[in-house]
Protein backbone atom coordinates (compact mmCIF):
# COMPACT_ATOMS: atom_id res chain seq x y z
CA UNK A 1 0.00 0.00 0.00
CA UNK A 2 1.54 3.35 -1.05
CA UNK A 3 0.11 6.55 1.24
CA UNK A 4 1.72 9.96 -0.40
CA UNK A 5 0.57 13.24 1.12
CA UNK A 6 2.05 16.81 0.16
CA UNK A 7 0.78 18.86 3.19
CA UNK A 8 1.78 22.44 4.72
CA UNK A 9 1.23 20.91 8.61
CA UNK A 10 3.71 19.25 10.46
CA UNK A 11 3.72 15.42 11.11
CA UNK A 12 4.18 13.12 13.75
CA UNK A 13 7.00 10.46 12.06
CA UNK A 14 6.12 7.66 15.00
CA UNK A 15 2.53 7.50 14.08
CA UNK A 16 2.99 7.37 10.67
CA UNK A 17 5.60 4.31 11.47
CA UNK A 18 2.84 2.91 13.35
CA UNK A 19 0.02 3.38 11.36
CA UNK A 20 2.23 1.83 8.61
CA UNK A 21 3.71 -1.20 10.24
CA UNK A 22 -0.49 -2.24 10.99
CA UNK A 23 -0.11 -3.41 7.77
CA UNK A 24 2.34 -6.34 8.34
CA UNK A 25 6.15 -7.12 8.29
CA UNK A 26 8.01 -6.62 11.38
CA UNK A 27 10.91 -4.25 10.07
CA UNK A 28 10.18 -0.99 9.54
CA UNK A 29 12.43 1.59 8.61
CA UNK A 30 11.86 5.87 8.72
CA UNK A 31 13.55 8.40 7.17
CA UNK A 32 13.17 12.38 8.10
CA UNK A 33 14.45 15.42 6.63
CA UNK A 34 14.25 18.55 8.80
CA UNK A 35 15.66 22.39 7.81
CA UNK A 36 19.02 22.15 9.01
CA UNK A 37 20.40 25.80 9.53
CA UNK A 38 23.97 26.99 9.89
CA UNK A 39 22.95 30.32 11.62
CA UNK A 40 22.04 32.71 8.78
CA UNK A 41 18.98 30.67 7.85
CA UNK A 42 15.65 32.03 9.04
CA UNK A 43 13.60 28.98 6.99
CA UNK A 44 12.89 27.81 3.84
CA UNK A 45 10.49 28.20 1.17
CA UNK A 46 9.29 25.13 -0.71
CA UNK A 47 7.38 25.50 -3.76
CA UNK A 48 6.00 22.04 -6.26
CA UNK A 49 4.28 21.52 -8.96
CA UNK A 50 0.77 20.26 -7.50
CA UNK A 51 -0.47 18.61 -10.76
CA UNK A 52 3.24 16.41 -11.13
CA UNK A 53 4.26 16.09 -7.45
CA UNK A 54 1.95 12.56 -6.44
CA UNK A 55 2.40 10.88 -9.87
CA UNK A 56 6.26 11.39 -9.39
CA UNK A 57 6.56 10.57 -5.70
CA UNK A 58 4.02 7.36 -6.86
CA UNK A 59 6.35 6.55 -9.78
CA UNK A 60 9.14 5.97 -7.72
CA UNK A 61 7.09 4.31 -4.63
CA UNK A 62 6.21 1.58 -7.37
CA UNK A 63 10.23 1.27 -8.80
CA UNK A 64 10.78 0.28 -4.87
CA UNK A 65 7.50 -1.99 -4.73
CA UNK A 66 9.01 -3.57 -7.80
CA UNK A 67 12.63 -4.02 -6.05
CA UNK A 68 11.84 -4.63 -2.72
CA UNK A 69 9.42 -7.05 -1.03
CA UNK A 70 7.73 -4.34 0.98
CA UNK A 71 4.21 -4.12 3.11
CA UNK A 72 3.57 -0.82 2.38
CA UNK A 73 5.39 2.82 1.99
CA UNK A 74 4.36 5.94 3.06
CA UNK A 75 5.91 9.17 1.92
CA UNK A 76 5.11 13.28 3.42
CA UNK A 77 6.63 15.85 1.60
CA UNK A 78 5.88 19.91 2.98
CA UNK A 79 5.78 22.97 0.89
CA UNK A 80 4.94 26.45 2.29
CA UNK A 81 7.09 28.30 4.49
CA UNK A 82 9.29 26.10 7.22
CA UNK A 83 11.35 27.53 9.61
CA UNK A 84 15.09 25.88 10.59
CA UNK A 85 14.72 22.45 12.37
CA UNK A 86 10.93 22.01 10.69
CA UNK A 87 10.64 18.53 9.37
CA UNK A 88 10.46 18.40 5.62
CA UNK A 89 10.18 15.09 4.42
CA UNK A 90 9.34 11.13 6.05
CA UNK A 91 9.74 7.90 4.39
CA UNK A 92 8.70 4.93 5.79
CA UNK A 93 8.52 1.32 4.73
CA UNK A 94 7.58 -1.55 6.22
CA UNK A 95 8.75 -5.16 5.36
CA UNK A 96 9.72 -8.44 6.88
CA UNK A 97 13.37 -7.84 6.44
CA UNK A 98 14.94 -4.89 7.82
CA UNK A 99 17.54 -4.68 4.84
CA UNK A 100 14.91 -4.51 2.44
CA UNK A 101 12.88 -1.82 4.51
CA UNK A 102 16.12 0.08 4.67
CA UNK A 103 17.24 -0.46 1.40
CA UNK A 104 13.91 0.71 -0.24
CA UNK A 105 13.48 3.81 2.29
CA UNK A 106 17.20 5.14 1.53
CA UNK A 107 16.48 4.18 -2.56
CA UNK A 108 13.48 6.32 -2.29
CA UNK A 109 15.12 9.48 -0.37
CA UNK A 110 17.72 9.39 -3.39
CA UNK A 111 15.15 9.65 -6.17
CA UNK A 112 12.57 11.99 -4.56
CA UNK A 113 15.99 14.50 -3.93
CA UNK A 114 16.26 14.35 -7.80
CA UNK A 115 12.60 13.30 -9.76
CA UNK A 116 10.15 15.15 -7.55
CA UNK A 117 8.91 18.27 -8.52
CA UNK A 118 9.57 20.06 -5.26
CA UNK A 119 11.69 23.38 -4.75
CA UNK A 120 13.73 25.34 -2.19
CA UNK A 121 14.51 28.85 -1.55
CA UNK A 122 16.47 29.88 1.74
CA UNK A 123 15.06 32.97 3.44
CA UNK A 124 18.26 34.46 5.28
CA UNK A 125 17.95 36.10 8.69
CA UNK A 126 18.66 39.61 6.79
CA UNK A 127 15.68 38.87 4.45
CA UNK A 128 17.62 38.11 1.54
CA UNK A 129 16.72 34.97 -0.87
CA UNK A 130 17.84 32.26 -3.18
CA UNK A 131 16.87 29.40 -4.74
CA UNK A 132 19.00 26.27 -3.72
CA UNK A 133 20.69 24.67 -6.21
CA UNK A 134 20.99 21.07 -7.22
CA UNK A 135 23.90 18.96 -5.87
CA UNK A 136 26.53 16.63 -7.40
CA UNK A 137 26.49 14.28 -4.74
CA UNK A 138 22.41 13.93 -5.20
CA UNK A 139 22.38 12.73 -8.68
CA UNK A 140 25.13 10.29 -7.38
CA UNK A 141 23.34 8.75 -5.03
CA UNK A 142 20.41 8.39 -7.54
CA UNK A 143 22.09 7.14 -10.14
CA UNK A 144 24.12 4.47 -8.02
CA UNK A 145 20.98 2.25 -8.02
CA UNK A 146 20.45 2.33 -11.22
CA UNK A 147 23.31 -1.38 -11.64
CA UNK B 1 -6.05 23.99 -35.62
CA UNK B 2 -2.70 25.02 -33.59
CA UNK B 3 -2.66 22.69 -30.94
CA UNK B 4 -3.37 24.75 -27.62
CA UNK B 5 -0.53 24.12 -24.73
CA UNK B 6 -0.11 25.44 -21.23
CA UNK B 7 3.31 26.13 -20.29
CA UNK B 8 4.08 26.22 -16.69
CA UNK B 9 7.18 27.65 -14.61
CA UNK B 10 8.54 26.97 -11.07
CA UNK B 11 11.05 28.17 -9.21
CA UNK B 12 13.38 30.73 -10.71
CA UNK B 13 12.14 30.10 -13.77
CA UNK B 14 8.74 31.09 -12.71
CA UNK B 15 9.96 34.41 -10.98
CA UNK B 16 12.30 35.51 -14.21
CA UNK B 17 9.59 35.16 -16.45
CA UNK B 18 7.14 37.18 -13.65
CA UNK B 19 3.80 34.72 -14.54
CA UNK B 20 2.63 31.15 -13.27
CA UNK B 21 2.00 30.28 -16.68
CA UNK B 22 0.96 30.78 -20.49
CA UNK B 23 -1.13 29.13 -23.13
CA UNK B 24 0.35 29.43 -26.61
CA UNK B 25 -0.70 27.71 -30.25
CA UNK B 26 1.57 25.76 -30.80
CA UNK B 27 3.20 26.45 -34.37
CA UNK B 28 2.76 23.51 -36.81
CA UNK B 29 6.09 23.09 -37.49
CA UNK B 30 7.48 22.70 -33.67
CA UNK B 31 7.25 19.00 -33.76
CA UNK B 32 9.71 18.77 -30.35
CA UNK B 33 10.65 20.41 -27.38
CA UNK B 34 13.91 21.99 -28.77
CA UNK B 35 12.08 23.38 -31.52
CA UNK B 36 9.18 25.01 -29.35
CA UNK B 37 11.76 26.81 -27.49
CA UNK B 38 13.33 28.63 -30.60
CA UNK B 39 9.98 29.48 -31.98
CA UNK B 40 9.58 30.98 -28.20
CA UNK B 41 12.75 33.24 -28.53
CA UNK B 42 11.20 34.52 -31.50
CA UNK B 43 8.31 35.52 -29.19
CA UNK B 44 9.93 37.28 -26.39
CA UNK B 45 13.06 38.66 -25.42
CA UNK B 46 12.60 36.92 -21.70
CA UNK B 47 12.58 33.36 -23.41
CA UNK B 48 16.54 34.76 -25.02
CA UNK B 49 17.42 35.05 -21.58
CA UNK B 50 15.64 31.91 -20.00
CA UNK B 51 16.94 29.52 -23.07
CA UNK B 52 20.37 30.82 -23.29
CA UNK B 53 21.44 28.09 -21.14
CA UNK B 54 19.39 25.17 -21.20
CA UNK B 55 21.56 22.96 -18.92
CA UNK B 56 20.44 24.57 -16.01
CA UNK B 57 16.46 23.80 -17.30
CA UNK B 58 14.24 20.75 -16.90
CA UNK B 59 10.89 19.99 -19.01
CA UNK B 60 8.13 17.99 -17.92
CA UNK B 61 5.05 17.20 -20.85
CA UNK B 62 2.19 16.51 -19.38
CA UNK B 63 4.02 15.73 -15.92
CA UNK B 64 6.28 13.23 -17.06
CA UNK B 65 10.03 14.59 -17.11
CA UNK B 66 11.72 14.97 -20.95
CA UNK B 67 14.55 16.27 -22.90
CA UNK B 68 14.28 18.59 -25.69
CA UNK B 69 14.17 15.94 -28.34
CA UNK B 70 10.84 14.51 -27.29
CA UNK B 71 7.75 15.20 -29.70
CA UNK B 72 5.06 17.57 -27.99
CA UNK B 73 2.28 15.31 -30.00
CA UNK B 74 -1.19 16.12 -28.49
CA UNK B 75 0.88 17.08 -25.16
CA UNK B 76 -1.76 19.29 -23.60
CA UNK B 77 1.13 21.10 -20.02
CA UNK B 78 4.43 21.63 -20.65
CA UNK B 79 6.46 22.66 -17.56
CA UNK B 80 9.26 24.10 -17.61
CA UNK B 81 11.63 24.44 -13.89
CA UNK B 82 15.08 24.40 -12.37
CA UNK B 83 16.37 20.91 -11.23
CA UNK B 84 14.54 19.93 -8.35
CA UNK B 85 15.99 20.22 -4.91
CA UNK B 86 13.22 18.71 -2.41
CA UNK B 87 13.62 16.05 0.17
CA UNK C 1 25.97 12.47 22.23
CA UNK C 2 25.26 8.21 23.04
CA UNK C 3 21.56 7.23 23.96
CA UNK C 4 20.88 3.48 25.65
CA UNK C 5 18.19 2.44 27.03
CA UNK C 6 17.25 -1.60 28.02
CA UNK C 7 13.41 -1.14 29.23
CA UNK C 8 10.31 -3.74 29.51
CA UNK C 9 8.24 -0.31 28.72
CA UNK C 10 7.35 0.32 25.10
CA UNK C 11 8.74 3.37 23.35
CA UNK C 12 7.38 6.22 21.09
CA UNK C 13 9.59 5.95 18.17
CA UNK C 14 8.56 9.46 16.72
CA UNK C 15 9.68 11.22 20.06
CA UNK C 16 12.62 9.67 20.36
CA UNK C 17 13.39 10.87 16.83
CA UNK C 18 12.24 14.14 17.56
CA UNK C 19 14.47 14.29 21.03
CA UNK C 20 17.35 13.27 19.37
CA UNK C 21 17.40 15.48 16.51
CA UNK C 22 17.27 18.16 18.65
CA UNK C 23 21.29 18.04 19.18
CA UNK C 24 21.71 18.75 15.37
CA UNK C 25 21.90 17.65 11.59
CA UNK C 26 19.17 17.52 9.52
CA UNK C 27 18.94 14.45 8.55
CA UNK C 28 17.17 11.63 11.09
CA UNK C 29 17.26 7.71 10.42
CA UNK C 30 14.96 5.56 12.50
CA UNK C 31 15.01 1.44 12.21
CA UNK C 32 11.84 0.06 14.57
CA UNK C 33 11.95 -3.97 14.59
CA UNK C 34 8.69 -5.53 16.05
CA UNK C 35 7.31 -8.86 17.29
CA UNK C 36 6.59 -10.39 13.72
CA UNK C 37 3.87 -13.41 14.20
CA UNK C 38 2.89 -15.88 11.58
CA UNK C 39 -0.40 -16.77 13.33
CA UNK C 40 1.04 -19.26 15.22
CA UNK C 41 2.91 -17.27 17.54
CA UNK C 42 1.41 -15.62 20.95
CA UNK C 43 4.26 -13.85 22.08
CA UNK C 44 8.10 -13.39 22.42
CA UNK C 45 10.71 -13.71 25.48
CA UNK C 46 13.14 -11.32 25.53
CA UNK C 47 16.30 -12.07 27.77
CA UNK C 48 19.37 -10.13 28.25
CA UNK C 49 22.67 -10.41 30.46
CA UNK C 50 21.95 -6.95 32.21
CA UNK C 51 26.06 -6.42 32.44
CA UNK C 52 27.36 -6.62 29.51
CA UNK C 53 24.37 -5.28 27.22
CA UNK C 54 24.90 -1.37 27.77
CA UNK C 55 29.00 -2.48 27.04
CA UNK C 56 27.93 -4.24 23.79
CA UNK C 57 25.84 -1.27 22.61
CA UNK C 58 28.11 1.19 23.25
CA UNK C 59 30.69 -1.16 21.89
CA UNK C 60 28.21 -0.48 18.36
CA UNK C 61 27.66 2.70 18.81
CA UNK C 62 31.47 4.03 19.41
CA UNK C 63 32.68 2.05 15.90
CA UNK C 64 29.39 4.05 14.31
CA UNK C 65 30.45 7.27 15.55
CA UNK C 66 34.07 6.45 14.20
CA UNK C 67 32.55 5.82 10.84
CA UNK C 68 30.21 8.39 10.73
CA UNK C 69 29.82 11.68 11.09
CA UNK C 70 26.76 11.49 13.24
CA UNK C 71 25.38 14.34 16.43
CA UNK C 72 23.92 10.95 18.54
CA UNK C 73 22.70 8.30 18.29
CA UNK C 74 19.96 6.41 20.13
CA UNK C 75 19.63 2.70 20.61
CA UNK C 76 16.05 1.53 22.77
CA UNK C 77 16.04 -2.48 23.27
CA UNK C 78 12.74 -3.89 25.66
CA UNK C 79 13.21 -6.89 27.40
CA UNK C 80 10.55 -9.36 28.78
CA UNK C 81 7.30 -10.51 27.22
CA UNK C 82 6.66 -8.76 23.74
CA UNK C 83 3.47 -9.74 22.25
CA UNK C 84 2.69 -9.94 18.49
CA UNK C 85 2.81 -6.51 16.62
CA UNK C 86 4.56 -5.08 19.92
CA UNK C 87 7.96 -3.03 18.89
CA UNK C 88 11.22 -4.58 19.98
CA UNK C 89 13.77 -2.39 19.13
CA UNK C 90 14.72 1.37 18.00
CA UNK C 91 17.65 2.52 16.15
CA UNK C 92 18.02 6.41 15.79
CA UNK C 93 20.89 8.09 13.94
CA UNK C 94 21.04 11.77 13.21
CA UNK C 95 23.21 13.45 10.98
CA UNK C 96 23.75 16.17 8.13
CA UNK C 97 23.92 14.01 5.60
CA UNK C 98 21.11 11.11 4.87
CA UNK C 99 23.40 8.33 3.88
CA UNK C 100 25.13 8.73 6.87
CA UNK C 101 22.18 8.65 9.02
CA UNK C 102 20.99 5.87 6.94
CA UNK C 103 23.70 3.79 6.64
CA UNK C 104 24.94 4.00 10.57
CA UNK C 105 21.71 2.88 11.34
CA UNK C 106 21.47 0.23 9.19
CA UNK C 107 25.32 -1.06 10.42
CA UNK C 108 24.38 -0.64 13.91
CA UNK C 109 21.30 -2.81 13.59
CA UNK C 110 23.45 -5.43 11.85
CA UNK C 111 26.02 -5.23 14.58
CA UNK C 112 23.17 -5.42 17.56
CA UNK C 113 21.66 -9.06 15.96
CA UNK C 114 24.74 -10.95 16.14
CA UNK C 115 27.26 -9.13 18.80
CA UNK C 116 24.51 -7.62 21.77
CA UNK C 117 23.47 -10.17 24.22
CA UNK C 118 19.78 -10.65 24.10
CA UNK C 119 18.08 -13.74 23.23
CA UNK C 120 14.94 -14.31 22.01
CA UNK C 121 12.16 -17.15 22.64
CA UNK C 122 8.93 -17.84 20.94
CA UNK C 123 5.79 -18.93 23.03
CA UNK C 124 3.48 -20.38 20.71
CA UNK C 125 -0.21 -20.22 20.52
CA UNK C 126 -0.55 -23.88 21.98
CA UNK C 127 1.85 -23.09 25.16
CA UNK C 128 4.83 -24.52 23.75
CA UNK C 129 8.54 -22.60 23.53
CA UNK C 130 11.48 -22.71 21.79
CA UNK C 131 14.58 -20.29 21.46
CA UNK C 132 14.75 -18.68 18.47
CA UNK C 133 18.25 -19.55 16.87
CA UNK C 134 20.74 -17.31 15.22
CA UNK C 135 20.45 -17.07 11.40
CA UNK C 136 22.95 -17.05 8.79
CA UNK C 137 21.99 -14.15 6.89
CA UNK C 138 22.32 -12.12 10.46
CA UNK C 139 26.17 -13.25 10.34
CA UNK C 140 26.18 -12.22 6.36
CA UNK C 141 24.86 -9.09 7.26
CA UNK C 142 26.99 -7.98 10.25
CA UNK C 143 30.44 -9.38 8.44
CA UNK C 144 29.37 -7.55 5.44
CA UNK C 145 30.77 -3.93 7.04
CA UNK C 146 34.30 -5.27 7.48
CA UNK C 147 35.81 -4.23 4.41
CA UNK D 1 44.70 -19.02 46.08
CA UNK D 2 42.50 -20.37 44.03
CA UNK D 3 40.99 -17.77 41.78
CA UNK D 4 37.41 -17.43 42.42
CA UNK D 5 35.25 -17.30 38.86
CA UNK D 6 31.93 -16.34 38.40
CA UNK D 7 30.04 -18.60 36.02
CA UNK D 8 26.51 -16.88 34.13
CA UNK D 9 24.37 -18.55 32.17
CA UNK D 10 21.65 -17.45 29.26
CA UNK D 11 19.02 -18.90 27.15
CA UNK D 12 18.76 -22.32 27.28
CA UNK D 13 22.19 -22.83 28.39
CA UNK D 14 20.55 -21.42 31.78
CA UNK D 15 17.68 -23.59 31.22
CA UNK D 16 19.83 -26.84 30.74
CA UNK D 17 22.12 -26.16 33.70
CA UNK D 18 19.08 -25.54 36.06
CA UNK D 19 20.92 -22.16 37.28
CA UNK D 20 21.55 -18.69 36.79
CA UNK D 21 24.81 -18.88 37.37
CA UNK D 22 27.72 -20.42 39.59
CA UNK D 23 30.80 -19.58 41.80
CA UNK D 24 34.15 -21.65 41.25
CA UNK D 25 37.26 -21.43 42.14
CA UNK D 26 39.77 -21.64 39.34
CA UNK D 27 42.12 -24.46 39.23
CA UNK D 28 45.69 -23.54 38.58
CA UNK D 29 46.49 -25.35 35.66
CA UNK D 30 43.07 -24.03 33.79
CA UNK D 31 44.44 -21.03 32.24
CA UNK D 32 42.34 -20.51 28.99
CA UNK D 33 38.75 -20.64 28.67
CA UNK D 34 39.18 -24.22 26.80
CA UNK D 35 40.86 -25.67 29.70
CA UNK D 36 38.57 -24.65 32.31
CA UNK D 37 35.73 -26.34 30.44
CA UNK D 38 37.70 -29.77 30.20
CA UNK D 39 37.86 -29.40 34.34
CA UNK D 40 34.00 -28.33 34.37
CA UNK D 41 33.69 -31.58 32.73
CA UNK D 42 35.28 -34.03 34.99
CA UNK D 43 32.95 -32.44 37.37
CA UNK D 44 29.24 -32.55 36.43
CA UNK D 45 27.86 -34.38 33.61
CA UNK D 46 25.60 -31.56 33.32
CA UNK D 47 28.74 -29.77 31.32
CA UNK D 48 29.67 -33.05 29.41
CA UNK D 49 26.27 -32.91 27.68
CA UNK D 50 25.71 -29.17 27.65
CA UNK D 51 30.46 -28.42 25.87
CA UNK D 52 29.38 -31.64 23.78
CA UNK D 53 29.23 -29.17 20.74
CA UNK D 54 31.29 -26.29 21.59
CA UNK D 55 30.20 -24.32 18.17
CA UNK D 56 26.78 -23.61 19.44
CA UNK D 57 28.38 -22.05 22.55
CA UNK D 58 29.63 -18.39 23.10
CA UNK D 59 31.33 -17.11 25.68
CA UNK D 60 32.23 -13.62 27.16
CA UNK D 61 34.92 -13.17 30.20
CA UNK D 62 33.99 -10.30 32.16
CA UNK D 63 31.61 -8.71 29.89
CA UNK D 64 33.51 -9.18 26.68
CA UNK D 65 33.22 -12.03 23.99
CA UNK D 66 36.17 -14.00 23.60
CA UNK D 67 37.07 -17.79 22.32
CA UNK D 68 38.00 -20.62 23.81
CA UNK D 69 41.83 -20.23 23.50
CA UNK D 70 40.79 -16.94 25.80
CA UNK D 71 42.88 -16.51 29.03
CA UNK D 72 41.34 -16.69 32.29
CA UNK D 73 43.47 -14.14 33.89
CA UNK D 74 42.28 -12.58 36.69
CA UNK D 75 38.45 -12.33 35.02
CA UNK D 76 35.99 -12.23 37.75
CA UNK D 77 32.82 -13.34 35.33
CA UNK D 78 32.98 -15.88 32.73
CA UNK D 79 29.00 -16.01 30.76
CA UNK D 80 28.32 -18.73 28.68
CA UNK D 81 25.11 -18.70 25.95
CA UNK D 82 24.08 -19.44 22.93
CA UNK D 83 24.91 -17.19 19.82
CA UNK D 84 22.61 -13.63 20.26
CA UNK D 85 18.82 -13.66 18.55
CA UNK D 86 17.95 -9.53 19.46
CA UNK D 87 16.74 -6.93 17.58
Amino acid sequence: MISITVQHDNFDSGAEADRLSALGGGAISSFVGQVRGDGNLYALELEHYPAMTEKALRKIAMKALDQWALYGITIIHRVGRLRVGEQIVLVCTCSDHRQAAIEACSYIMDQLKTIAPFWKKEILCDGSENWVEERQSDLDAAKSWDD
Amino acid sequence: MANQLSIVYFSWVRERIGRDQDTINCPENAETIGQLLDYLKTKDTVYQDLFADLKKLRFALDQDFVGLEAPLGSAKELAIFPPVTGG
